[in-house]
């Protein structure tokens, strides 16, 4: 039988200007059940918690309920007061006639009965609440850091110098990301390698730090502080141990004439390459699909068609029949910084996008992209910094530089703002008038977006300064013209067409999340927004966290973001992880879900409607132990303790702690003949 | 029907509408007093067996409300709750029981205006339709006619509180 | 016919079956039947009597027919629907259990007849109107002649609209009178081929959501309980009403959930396990107009 | 009335039991103790009454003259378009059995309605007091008492079944509530002219005619019913309502042509089933696990639904149901052996395991359990558990297996 106390608080006037706390507690003391009752002016006061753990004591409760205000302000309160009276804390419960009835209603009268109502309702849930202990969880202090650009490498040293184990992998063959493949950077204009190289050497020789590059997440299972992390490390055909990175393989490769991905397709390299001169790790890659050897063993040649690099290697590091090898590392926490890849805007366009067939790209080889343009700028580049435009080799002495390519234009696709075109565009005219002082630059923009410390300052200069011309309006097409290249657009500021003849034209393309992250957000059950980008868990207070525990997000992955955002949403989540592993384990919520596997008959409509992923199948035995069937099992590590599992059960099987069926059914009954 | 004081039960979920509930408590927005508020963890919690034990519990109407859509602190538990409610709603109007009487809404936890706005017009739009009298009268609610054993069954006062007629109750003031 | 019963020699002299499970002629028209030895596949019979939903069979629950080993079951197209839907929700697993199509043109409203009625406007089962599948899909062997349509008979589709234009009143009435017979035998349960839950909701007690009794308070529950729970997952295949023996006319309601997850979310119960059904999935431009 | 009168009625009607005894000792030479009880039951009553001729009219405003009185009349009715959607080709309307106000409901031997008139004696679900809370004391309301009724023209293997439940309703503890209703109710048979070869009333000891348990019998003769009454209940109701019930046109012929009417029935009926129940008692109470039973579980659905159409089936489930905190009613609802609950213990354990355990306690508990222990057996022949079952479970095909079986076993 309950023994339930009732606590009416007045708190002050608030609660008992509106309502008769005394007539409340008169009431509720001869529902049934209720051992005590008693109003009181301040309970959350230390006299009036007194009051409580008194009764606790006195009256051998079984349950708590405090008429008072909202939970979401003293329920921890009273549950600790509890705690301390010895009394289970999950066995107390706020009944809210404060904000839900004091402070909304007038009449004293009508007020009191529904503060009657509540405090009844409360009691018949109170007495079918369950004691509940907090869940502890062993936390491995290991992480796992996606992605070894900027954000990625950052991430990676913040936790490293700060005491534990990372391993960092990259899919590429060297970490850096698109940053090493920058000349300037804005608003400083000071040369990217020279910052990021140190950093990406400091993360590779890092004690703490294991790095797998030219590596993909495969596989991920467990849940925060205990994840497991199936990582394929694709088949390099070199072996990382006994490569000294001498680059003998690359002199000795035969096919020389292929698009050099770090140079944006304006440079070439090799099938055995590294990627640029200042790779970490500086060990090469052999490319299969250009690769002579392995293009002849796809026709099936009885004989190698090629070999050279394995001769030219005097370590014998040369493995060509290496394969794709796993390797699983178990690690508590993970933050994923995949980074962006910039809108392909060719005439053949996936998932929906129409692309920009209209501006030439990839047909007039003097319209490039803006990470084009970056290489050209680069003294690391194909032209080593000269400013010559690819089709001929000439110094362009017009060039046009066309923002929001993609980007705030819905009918092409894509409706956000990609941020930090404004800023590399401006740059873009400075580093262009840097090297050609005889040269025209013309932007065609929609608004200039340059928020940041120092960036409106910077595109300033280049319009006052450098002289770029800045045009407000959109650019309709862009043609080649013998040798020139010709622009159209309409300037909406003077209300006219215009056309420019140009060299060369520059087209600052929108951001995208990298291709495959929906596949990896799958994998570690993150959500992601319409246009790919990874969900954070709140966009104001949990911006580097995601909604599943133990996995956080840096850099361009959740949101077009510019270096300085990018480093430091790393050291946030390097900050989320060095807190998750300051202690050895981790409490979680009680109120999780869980499944009587006597009435679960395993359809796993639970399964399908978990947003955490926590359900989990278990085999049923027959008294043999044979496997018979199948049913649920709630993680309790993963399970937020949203419900929605429970509503889908069609046999009633799973139960949510603390908001049971048993629980609500009670507060229901109560307000029968109200 | 004048001095007819509807029932209303809410389930809400706990971090959009009940705290929005709790702001238009903060904000001191004055409303009608026939809402008894049921706080669950999210919309995906509520089953539509609680609308249905709410009716035979006495409740005149329903107010399911929870995050809006891409706010639900589950992330998907309101997505989930709208499409099964999309659906008994349309099972409840098929059976009669006019859908009227439940309000869903989405009420963030800034929109304790809107909370108000909720509770005040779902209790006047229940007080035009009256009390849900067929459905609290239908233990012991058939006739003769169409149930061969009514004859034996006990009168409907004795089967005990909501089958009673509850045209008489009188919302808080009861 | 021999085509069926030559296949269903064959999957019990190969011994690839135990049990197969069919349709027989009884004393009284046609009936379920369990053929465990190749000498009695004479017995099979498919015709337009066959409206038993053999996937009722294969509930993992009913240990007197899984005691028999595994079985080939012959399915028509609502039958093949309810079977997707026992692998959709992981009840069964595909290889175990031997599929023999039969194509069907569609059935007449009861099995008790001397022999088989020929398919009319009259007398063919309103259900069938609902249903576009000929040859049922996911079968492992298909026998018997290509089928025409059934001919047309839109009565259930048409007393629902009837239904639909009444008040909500009058509909109240309606279903208050017809649901006021049911004893809660719950026999529309179990000849459901998709209701296989070991314990139902509705003998969940602590709380016992669903009043047992069988006042019209209880039935609505149960009524309501039970179409909730088939939204987007019942097959049309009439078997709870045909089952009921007070004649509550269920169809009406599970057909009307039919049309209600087509309209909100273009969803049709096919025979396809790998489509997903529409209740535990959503999309996040979902309709709400009825959410304020 | 004068003496010569009564005996005469006595005689005349004489006839009628012996041969529907007869019929019955036909089914069973085993059981001659049983069919002597038959007898005995049968022919007690003949002194009463008189045959009287009700016509078709008559019968109407009858009907319509006990509504008006506030007389529940429960007869035999169309169910109307309810049910038709479950109907079978060409199947005739459904009726039902209900408390009826005008001729135009009336189907009196129309087709077997679809429950039996066990609902009027244990209803689905009747209360059986409801309770209160009043601070510490706790208020009881019990069940309304049971109004005086009338049966018309039901069917002899629904009204032979309330003498069968009677026993059950008694041996140890007096059900009040059955009881009652069995006080307050006047029960008329129609002699039956058998509906279809699911029907075997004549292998369980009665017949389209059985007097068992019936107050009075209508009987179809031109232009309406002859009518007899067999108890002081029958009688009295006969002679309450005078004004409905005419002298026979002509007695001799009457009297002929019903007893032509009923031998008819006996006739058609007869062919359904023949077993017997000695040997097959016998059978079932030494065969228990008999591999015959696993032939009979696979194809039950377990829904009950034979159980709930059967006019013998008594078993009920008694549920508490909350109102409010603190108010509630307790009822008592049907259930039946062939769900899996019925039998499942809270351990877990359920004694009967499957269906075929559970379809065998159907059959042994009808005939071995009850007849060992009341005589007789626990089914009226009506069929109805053949004719609701969805996926064709046969009784009288069941019966006639188990009787060869037991004839195997005999020789």
């Amino acid at each position: 039988m309950s023994r339930i106390g009732v606590f009416v608080c007045h708190c002050g006037e608030n609660i008992g200007r509106t309502v008769d706390c005394a007539a409340v507690a008169d009431a509720l003391r001869e529902h049934p059940g209720v051992a005590h009752a008693e109003d009181y002016k301040y309970m959350c006061s230390d006299p009036g918690q007194q009051l409580i753990k008194k009764a606790i004591a006195d009256d051998h409760l079984t349950g708590v309920v405090v008429c008072a205000c909202s939970p979401h302000m003293h329920e921890k309160t009273f549950r600790r007061a509890a705690e301390q009276a010895g009394i289970n804390p999950f066995l107390v419960e706020m009944a809210n006639v404060r904000e839900h009835c004091s402070w909304i209603h007038e009449d004293r009268e009508q007020a009191t009965a529904k503060a009657i109502d509540i405090g009844r309702t409360i009691v018949e849930k109170v007495k079918h609440n369950k004691p509940l202990e907090t869940i502890r969880i062993p936390v491995t202090k290991r992480a796992l850091v996606i992605g070894g650009g900027i954000a990625g490498i950052q991430a990676a040293l913040d936790i490293a110098d700060g005491g534990h184990d990372v391993v960092l992998i990259e899919k590429d063959a060297s970490i850096g990301g698109h940053m090493s493949q920058l000349s300037e950077t804005f608003p400083t204009l000071d040369c990217s390698q020279c910052i990021l190289t140190p950093r990406m050497v400091e993360a590779y020789q890092h004690p703490r730090i294991k790095l797998h590059t030219w590596s993909e997440v495969e596989k991920v299972d467990g849940y925060i502080g205990n994840f497991t992390v199936t990582i394929r490390k694709k088949a390099r055909s070199v072996n990382e141990d006994l490569c000294n990175g001498c680059g003998d393989c690359q002199a000795a490769c035969p096919s020389r004439k292929i698009a050099s991905e770090f140079d944006a397709g304006l440079g070439k390299r090799t099938a055995i390459y590294v990627p640029f001169p200042q790779a970490v790790p500086n060990i090469p890659v052999l490319d299969r699909e250009n690769c002579t050897l392995f293009k002849g063993r796809r026709k099936g040649l009885a004989k190698d068609a090629c070999g050279k690099c394995k001769e030219a290697c005097l370590k014998g590091a040369i493995d060509y029949d290496r394969d794709d090898a796993f390797v699983t590392e178990e690690v508590g926490a993970i933050v994923v910084a995949t980074g962006f890849q910039l809108y392909d805007i060719g005439r053949d366009q996936p998932e929906g996008l129409k692309g920009y067939g209209e501006y030439g790209y990839g047909e007039v080889p003097d319209v490039i992209d803006g990470m084009q343009f970056e290489r050209l700028a680069s003294a690391s580049g194909p032209t080593g910094g000269a400013m010559l435009r690819p089709s001929d080799g000439t110094e362009p002495k017009t060039v046009v530089f066309v923002a929001c390519v993609g980007s705030r234009d819905p009918e092409k696709g894509i409706s956000y703002c990609s941020k930090i075109c404004c800023m590399y565009t401006a740059k873009h005219t400075m580093l262009y008038k840097h090297k050609v002082h005889d040269g025209r630059t013309v932007v065609f923009y929609m608004d200039i977006r340059a928020a940041g410390k120092g960036y409106d300052e910077f595109s300033r200069r280049a319009i006052e300064e450098d002289g770029a011309e800045y045009i407000r309006g959109r650019v309709s097409r862009i043609f080649r013209d013998g040798e020139k290249v010709k622009v159209w657009g309409y300037d909406t500021l003077s209300n006219r067409q215009v056309e420019v003849e140009a060299d060369m034209v520059v087209l600052a393309t929108a951001v995208r999340p990298q291709p495959g992250i929906s596949e990896l957000a799958q994998k570690l059950s993150v959500s992601y927004d319409q246009d790919g980008f990874l969900n954070e868990a709140h966009p104001k207070l949990r911006p580097v966290e995601t909604n599943t525990a133990g996995v956080y997000l840096a850099g361009a992955c959740q949101a077009p973001r510019d270096i300085p955002e990018s480093v430091a949403m790393a050291s946030a989540t390097a900050a989320k992880v060095l807190g998750l592993f300051s202690a050895d384990e981790l409490e979680r919520d009680p109120s999780v879900a869980k499944v009587n596997e006597r009435t679960c008959i395993g359809c796993f409509n639970c399964e399908r409607v978990c947003p955490y992923g926590a359900i989990e199948h278990r085999d049923v035995c027959d008294v043999d132990g044979h496997v018979c069937g199948h049913v649920a099992y709630v993680n309790p590590g993963v399970c937020q303790g949203c419900g929605t599992c429970v509503a889908v059960c069609p046999s009633k099987s799973v139960e949510l702690a603390n908001f049971t069926d048993d629980q609500i059914y009670s507060e229901i009954n109560a307000l029968a003949g109200w | 029907m004048a001095d007819f004081e509807p029932r209303i039960t809410a389930f809400v979920c706990n971090w959009c509408t009940y705290t929005g509930a709790d702001l238009a408590g903060t904000s001191r927005l004055h409303m009608a007093s026939n809402v008894r508020i049921i706080r669950l963890p999210c919309t995906g919690r509520i089953d539509h067996m609680f609308i249905v034990k709410a009716f035979e519990r006495g409740a005149d109407g329903v107010i399911v409300s929870g995050c809006h859509p891409a706010d639900c602190h589950y992330t998907a538990g309101n997505y989930h709750a709208r499409r099964r409610f999309g659906v008994f709603r349309e099972l409840l109007s098929f059976l009669g029981i006019d859908p009227k009487r439940v309000t869903f809404s989405w009420v963030s936890a800034s929109e304790g205006g809107k909370w108000a706005d909720v509770v005040n017009s779902t209790v006047e739009r229940v007080r035009t339709m009256g009390p849900f009298d067929s459905y609290h009268g239908l233990v012991g609610a058939a006739s003769p006619a169409d149930d061969p054993f009514a004859s034996f069954e006990t009168p409907a006062g004795a089967t005990g509180d909501s089958a009673a007629a509850p045209a008489s109750h009188t919302g808080g003031a009861s | 016919m021999t085509e069926l019963q030559d296949t269903a020699r064959r999957l019990l002299d190969e011994g690839e079956v135990k049990v197969v499970i069919g349709w027989e002629e009884g004393r009284r028209g046609v009936r379920p039947v369990f053929v465990t030895s190749a000498a009695d596949c004479d017995r099979l019979v498919f015709d337009t009597r066959c409206v038993h939903n053999l996937a009722t069979f294969l509930n993992p629950r009913r240990s007197q027919v899984a005691s028999l080993g595994k079985a080939a079951l012959v399915v028509k197209g609502c039958d093949a629907k309810a079977v997707a839907g026992l692998l959709r929700e992981a009840q069964i697993e595909r290889d175990g259990v031997v599929l023999i199509g039969v194509r069907c043109g569609g059935v007449v409203g009861s099995p008790v007849a001397p022999d088989a009625p020929a398919l009319t406007a009259e007398t063919v089962a309103s259900r069938c109107f609902a249903c576009d599948v000929r040859e049922p899909g996911l079968v492992d062997v298909l026998v018997g002649d290509a089928q025409p349509e059934p001919p047309g008979s839109g009565t259930l589709d048409e007393r629902i609209a009837a239904l639909d234009a009444l008040g909500p009143d009058e509909r109240f009435a309606f279903w208050t009178n017809e649901l006021s017979r049911c004893t809660q035998c719950y026999a529309c349960r179990q000849a459901c081929p998709l209701c296989y839950c070991e314990r139902c909701i509705v003998e969940k007690t602590e709380p016992q959501w669903i009043e047992t009794s069988p006042h019209p308070r209880g039935n609505f529950a149960w009524h309501l309980t039970r179409a909730q729970h088939l939204a987007g997952r019942c097959v049309g295949c009439g078997e709870c009403e045909r089952a009921c023996p007070v004649g509550i006319p269920l169809a009406l309601i599970n057909r009307k959930l039919q049309q209600v997850v087509l309209e909100l979310y273009d969803y049709t119960v096919s025979d396809d396990p790998a489509v997903p059904a529409p209740i535990g999935a959503y999309a996040t431009d979902d309709t709400q107009d009825f959410i304020k | 009335m004068s003496d010569t009168k009564k005996k005469k009625s006595a005689s005349s009607k004489a006839a009628t039991p012996v041969t529907d005894a007869a019929v019955a000792g036909t089914a069973s030479t085993a059981d001659g103790s049983v069919v002597a009880a038959q007898v005995a039951d049968a022919s007690e009553p003949l002194a009463l009454g008189e045959a009287r001729f009700l016509t078709s009219e008559a019968l109407g405003w009858l009907v319509e003259g006990l509504a008006a009185a506030g007389t529940p009349a429960v007869a035999p009715a169309w169910a109307g378009d309810a049910g038709r959607a479950a109907g079978g080709v060409g199947d005739a309307p459904e009726t039902e059995y209900r408390v009826v106000s005008g001729a135009a409901e009336l189907a009196l031997g129309e087709r077997l309605p679809r429950l039996s008139l066990k609902q009027f004696f244990l209803p689905p679900t009747e209360v059986l007091f409801s309770y209160k809370r009043n601070g510490a004391d706790i208020e009881l309301t019990p069940a309304q008492a049971a109004r005086d009724t009338v049966v018309l023209g039901a069917r002899p293997c629904d009204v032979a079944a309330l003498p069968i439940v009677d026993k059950v309703m008694n041996w140890d503890y007096a059900d009040e509530l059955w009881n009652a209703r069995r006080a307050a109710t006047t029960v008329f048979s129609l002699s039956c002219k058998v509906e279809d070869d699911s029907c075997f009333c004549s292998a369980v000891f009665l017949g389209p005619a059985a007097l068992k348990g019936s107050d009075g019998r209508l009987t179809p003769v031109d232009g309406g019913y002859l009518v007899e009454a067999f108890t002081d209940k029958g009688a009295a109701f006969v002679a309450a309502h005078a004004d409905a019930f005419a002298d026979l046109p002509d007695a001799s012929a009457n009297s002929a042509q019903a007893e032509q009417f009923r031998a008819a029935a006996r006739e058609r009926v007869a062919g359904n089933l023949q077993v017997d129940h000695g040997r097959l008692r016998d059978w079932l109470d030494h065969h228990f696990d008999d591999p015959f039973w696993a032939s009979l579980g696979p194809r039950c659905n377990g829904c009950g639904v034979c159980a709930s159409v059967c006019p013998t089936c008594h078993c009920f489930d008694i549920v508490d149901e909350p109102e409010s905190v603190g108010s509630g009613v307790r009822r008592r609802n049907w259930d039946t052996c062939q769900t899996c609950v019925f039998t499942l213990h809270a351990s877990g354990h359920n004694p009967r395991g499957d269906q075929n355990a559970r379809y065998r306690q159907r059959i042994e508990h009808k005939f071995l359990a009850y007849p060992l222990k009341f005589g007789d057996v626990l089914c009226t022949g009506c069929g109805r558990c053949s004719r609701a079952c969805p996926t064709g479970q046969d009784m009288a095909e069941i019966l006639t297996a188990i009787d060869a079986r037991a004839a195997e076993d005999a020789s």
